[in-house]
């Protein structure tokens, strides 16, 4: 593969084309109602109406607007149908030549759509996630040539560091910065690895990554390969993600048939293969280093640390662990230089964040937009508010890691920092809604025993103490708790968070303290004098 | 091997590069509690007892390197108050019984409650079913006292080199097992060598027959064992 | 001594062996010194059906086990100014606790009497005479609001005399010390 | 294992040396070079190919990849993925993720267990219907989200649940229907 083969791929594929597209997104939403049956409806359609020649039929990536699923569009015009059925096949065929359509219209200036800014989710709803030619004719793999052959593996980190990229996993650390340390680090051989066990509840971004664009996270691992050092690469996703294992598989399949995973990539010295570990029901492997225990074949039990991942990860070797959306920011970054990445955003936090909204908000989906929108906007704005007139009470960021935010507080900027500010973290990118019906303890117990349950057993605090905070929320909301009670729990809190092995212990007790801090009226209102 | 200069509960010292802090402490005199931390064995830094304030960040002494100019406080208040209630977590999660116990007057958890002055339990008693095999000719293991530190795991696994007892499980659900989670007696890994048993802290693991108090776990011959395998090459 | 007025003390046995009844027994010739300085206003060993009001000083023995045990500790915290759990059953719930992972008391007395006992056994159920089992042996602090703790199963002798000097002499009893804090 | 009466239709495990599965397994592992790292995937396809993980399977497992039987246990107990006991012919899980929470799965978990008649993470007597509970399917966009049989579903309400629930309790079972 070289880049004229790349580009008469991609020629051949905008020649094949047809004049119009009808794009039916086949992601787990979509595909969870009815999508496969939709789009099968419309080929028939089209055959029908006998218009093979100008349209044809796509099943592409997730558009975002789950919760208005399933949904067609029709491009180059432009055109959106919601809740689309499969009967309403043949009328939205012929709707393009005119006729009347039976499918509910979308609007695509809805502020959902209008006020995102897509650099992760560029090809969302527009590709095939199957067909590694729609992606290379979207510019697809480029990215990668131009980093193998006109930068050298310092020179792609600096842009990396430059860009301001920090990890969208959920802590934040500076991607630059960490590929700079694996790139030192000594080491007979390298790894890089993608954290696709994307755990936290209510959190869909990176599976939504990787069914609809699974070729722009694999050319990041590429990119990242060549700038570390690194010859394999896994892609551990969890199990609950069949879709998404099944496109990844293909899409590695597709590029290592066009040379663009396996030996000598573009014709350099960069060998790069990835395989995919499929995780087996474990929040805690997300946390990095049990994730490596996971992806060696052992129980996913976190270690400490250091020495980090970057210095001794997988066997020992130095291994790059970046999330699913922070590789899928690598490509844009090197296609559009690090001026253009860091243009956007925050000052501390730089490019753009993807959230899931989901609860109890209108417009449920995810949503890709600049670092340091408020609150307000996103929950407000682009979701449209508590559904059926009610009032938005709090939205949970970061998933069982995070902290409830109240409504109160909605002007806060979504950025790394100001979300840690008032208590919670950017996490993954969940963000949960809660309307006034949601009782705020009630919740923080749901939490504790999401935690409970997930504790891998090794470290005392979070094994032991996620238990009895749970037990003490179950006694605050049965309305037998005493102050004393409630004086216990803060200092349980305490002792998980301050003495926890890992991140998911230290971590556990946030949605607590949290709603502590903001409700405490709603603990109040259940604790016996 | 280069030397590193840090402070100790206020006192300058000297380490070698690359030991831990508790071997630094330990060495100038400086005890630190521990649990699942056993002299010969690799560790782990689970029981978090052994955390120590390094520049306002808690860490485990046990597997935090020693580096040039650390400031640690090795019992400030809080990390007494945080130890207790570690310990306390523990004496909730199983039915630790001591009067009713093999190892009771020897046992490590037994001390850690005294040395913390923990005088009661404030946490729920957890009780959960835990059982007694008593199925191996010579020893038995009793559920109720495993504290999960993984002792006689890794004593199995690293000295003997054997790997007959593993975790099953997680949370506090987790339980040590011999292979397939058989009976110990019926565990054809086990060359019944008894190191899980020097290495165990509580009454967890026994020389069948003991009865109240009457078992004493040599922990320090695991280090023994493993120095001199060292020494010969 | 004499003209100091003498404290108003009571011991309790709730779901325990009385073992902690008979360390304090062990006390001795000390008993004499102690009789001197207090009035023994209820205890096991003195035949007084009901805890009396304005006690100072109450020892508690064993665990909560039964609605018995529950009235009488409401009743001991309500009438007394210090509670002292003493000994294990009291602080920790201990060997009358034992029986907590059977689950609740009708399975509990079920397998005992039943199903590990007399196949066809009865299971003792007579209101108002045998005190009904609680589902959960509960240590005392569980229920009431406990002052100091002396473990020891039972707590030896001194470290009851210790506490006792301490609390009479109107000093803290030091909590600190395999003498006076090992459980067991 | 507590199996008061064995189904017919509960997938078999004994398998024989001339099982084809044990075959396709054997394959799995020679793939994997038999490196005790595949260790996950070699349980993946296991307990795809026979429905659990029976102590045979674990024993060979551990015999072919060089590990000691309890390091399989243990990771095989570790991950809720892997079950030790067998499932029943149909099975429904009910997502417990957040977005389900809020907007009302655990009603959905009560209507599945008044259908069934067990508590999730059982498996009817007679083995025909498994109840469990997933943490997150990442199908907050439709939420409450169900898996019945393995096909995803949105927007479920509890009644259309347990009409669903009850319409496959009463259909004949699979074996029936093939003989």
């Amino acid at each position: 593969m070289d880049l004229h083969e790349l580009q008469q791929i991609a020629r051949r594929e905008r020649e094949r084309r047809r004049r119009i597209r009808i794009h039916c997104c086949t992601s787990l939403g979509c595909h969870a109602s009815n999508a496969i049956e939709i789009k099968r409806r419309l080929e028939e359609a089209v055959i029908a109406a006998g218009l093979e020649g100008e349209i044809e039929v796509a099943g592409v990536g997730c558009m975002g607007f789950c919760g208005h699923g399933p949904m067609v569009e029709i491009d180059p015009e432009n055109i959106l149908y919601e809740y689309v059925s499969p009967d309403d096949a043949p009328s939205i065929v012929a709707s393009i030549h005119g006729g009347a359509c039976t499918a509910g219209r979308g609007d695509k200036n809805h502020p959902f759509f209008a006020r995102q800014y897509p650099i992760v989710r560029k090809n969302g709803g527009k590709i095939d996630p199957e067909r590694i030619e729609e992606y290379i004719a979207a510019g697809g793999y480029r990215s990668l040539y131009r980093a193998i052959n006109e930068m050298t593996p310092a020179e792609v980190i600096d842009e990396i560091t430059r860009s301001g990229l920090r990890g969208r996993g959920g802590a934040g650390y500076p991607t630059g910065l960490k590929w700079a340390t694996v790139a030192k680090s000594r080491g007979d051989r390298r790894f890089v690895v993608c954290n696709g066990d994307e755990g936290d509840p209510g959190a869909f971004m990176d599976r939504s990554v990787l069914e609809s664009d699974p070729h722009l996270v694999l050319e990041g691992m590429s990119i990242a390969a060549y700038a570390v050092g690194a010859d394999q690469g896994y892609v551990y996703v969890r199990g609950e993600y069949p879709l998404a294992i099944e496109r990844l598989q293909k899409a590695i399949n597709q590029a290592k048939k066009h040379s663009l995973l396996g030996s000598q990539i573009f014709d350099s010295a960069l060998d790069f293969r990835v395989d995919i570990r499929v995780g087996a029901g474990a929040f805690v492997c997300g946390e990095e280093t049990a994730l490596i225990a996971s992806i060696e074949g052992g129980r996913g039990q976190p270690r400490p640390r250091p020495p980090y991942p970057a210095e001794s990860g997988l066997w020992g070797k130095p291994t790059l662990i970046n999330n699913v959306e922070t590789f899928a920011n690598i490509a844009s970054i090197i296609e559009r230089g690090s001026a253009w990445y860091s243009g956007i955003g925050t000052e501390s936090s730089r490019g753009t964040k993807v959230f899931a909204l989901t609860g109890k908000i209108c417009n449920t989906g995810l949503v890709e937009v600049p670092m340091g929108m408020t609150l307000r906007e996103i929950v407000e704005g682009l979701g449209g508010g508590a559904p059926d007139g009610g009032t938005v009470k709090a939205v949970q960021t970061g998933g069982p890691s995070g902290g409830c935010i109240p409504a109160s507080l909605f002007d806060t900027p979504v950025d790394y920092e100001s979300l840690a500010k008032v208590g919670s973290i950017m996490g993954s990118g969940g963000m949960v809604v809660m309307d006034e019906a949601t009782n705020m303890v009630e919740l923080a117990k749901f939490y504790m025993e999401f935690c409970m349950d997930e504790s891998c057993g090794k470290c005392i605090p979070c094994r032991v103490g996620t238990v009895q905070i749970y037990r003490l929320l179950e006694k605050i909301t049965a309305g037998e708790a005493t102050p004393a009670d409630v004086d216990q729990l803060r200092a349980l809190c305490q002792l998980v968070r301050d003495t926890s092995l890992c991140g998911l212990g230290q971590s556990a007790p946030n949605p607590v303290i949290s709603t502590l801090k903001y409700f405490p009226e709603e603990y109040d209102a259940l604790i016996k004098p | 091997m280069a030397a590193k200069t840090l402070k100790i509960n206020g006192t300058m010292i000297s380490a070698r590069e690359g030991e831990s802090i508790l071997e630094a402490a330990r060495d100038s005199g400086v005890s630190i509690p521990t649990l699942c931390h056993l002299d010969g064995l690799s560790d782990v830094g689970a029981c978090r007892l052994c955390i120590v304030d390094v520049g306002g960040r808690l860490r485990p002494a046990c597997t935090t390197a020693v580096a040039e100019g650390m400031d640690i406080q090795t019992n400030t208040e809080q990390l007494r108050a945080y130890r207790r209630q570690i310990v306390e977590l523990l004496f909730a999660e199983r039915g630790h019984v001591c009067a009713v116990c093999v190892a009771s007057g020897h046992c490590e958890l037994q001390n850690l409650a005294v040395s913390l002055g923990m005088d009661h339990v404030r946490y729920d008693y957890l009780a959960p079913t835990c059982t007694v095999d008593i199925s191996h000719q010579r020893f038995g293991i009793d559920h109720n006292r495993c504290v999960l530190c993984t002792r006689c795991v890794r004593a199995c696994d690293e000295v003997e080199g054997v790997h007959t007892w593993d975790i099953s499980g997680r949370g506090t659900s987790a339980r040590i097992i011999s292979d397939l989670n058989q009976p110990w007696g019926d565990a054809e890994s086990c060359t019944s060598c008894g190191k899980c048993l020097l290495a165990c802290p509580t009454g967890a693991l026994f020389q069948r027959g003991s009865t109240v108090a009457e078992m004493e776990h040599a922990s320090g011959r695991i280090a023994v064992i493993v120095e001199s395998r060292r020494v010969r090459g | 001594m004499s003209d100091t007025p003498k404290i108003k003390l009571a011991t309790v046995w709730l779901g325990g062996c009385s073992g902690c009844h008979m360390s304090l027994l062990d006390l001795d010739e000390w008993l004499i010194d102690l009789a001197a300085r207090v009035d023994l206003v209820y205890s096991p060993i003195a035949d007084i059906k009901v805890f009396p009001e304005g006690v100072d000083l109450a020892l508690v023995e064993g665990a909560i086990a039964s609605d018995e045990h529950m009235e009488i500790i409401h009743t001991v915290r309500r009438n007394s100014t210090l509670l002292v759990s003493l000994g294990d059953c009291a602080v920790t719930g201990n060997v009358t606790a034992l029986r907590n992972p059977l689950g609740e008391a009708g399975l509990t007395l079920q397998q005992i009497y039943v199903d590990h006992g007399d196949p066809r056994g009865i299971i003792p159920a007579e209101p108002g005479i045998v005190p009904v089992l609680l589902d959960k042996v509960v240590p005392v602090h569980a229920v009431v609001a406990v002052d100091y703790f002396l473990p020891g199963c039972p707590p030896p002798a001194p470290r009851i005399r210790a506490l006792l000097e301490a609390l009479l002499a109107g000093r803290i009893p030091t909590a600190e010390g395999a003498k006076m804090l090992r459980f067991g | 294992m507590e199996t008061s009466s064995v189904s017919p239709h509960m997938r078999d495990t004994s398998a024989s040396i001339n099982d084809n599965r044990l075959k396709i397994l054997e394959a799995t592992m020679k793939r994997n070079q038999y490196r005790p790292d595949a260790l996950i995937e070699v349980l993946h396809k296991a307990q795809e190919l026979f429905g659990f993980l029976s102590p045979t399977l674990l024993i060979s497992v551990a015999r072919s990849l060089h590990l000691p039987p309890s390091r399989v246990y243990g990771v095989a107990t570790f991950y809720h993925f892997f079950s030790l006991a067998p499932q029943g012919e149909h099975t429904c899980t009910i997502c417990l993720g957040t977005a389900c929470y809020v907007r009302g799965a655990n009603n959905l978990m009560v209507a599945a267990e008044g259908a069934i008649g067990v508590s999730a993470g059982k498996t009817t007597a007679d083995g025909t219907f498994s109840l469990a509970s997933a943490r997150c399917l990442g199908a907050c966009g439709i939420a409450p989200a169900v898996i019945v049989d393995g096909v995803v579903a949105g927007n479920v309400t509890p009644r259309d649940l347990s009409a669903r629930l009850v319409a496959l309790l009463a259909s004949p079972s699979k074996d029936e229907s093939r003989t």
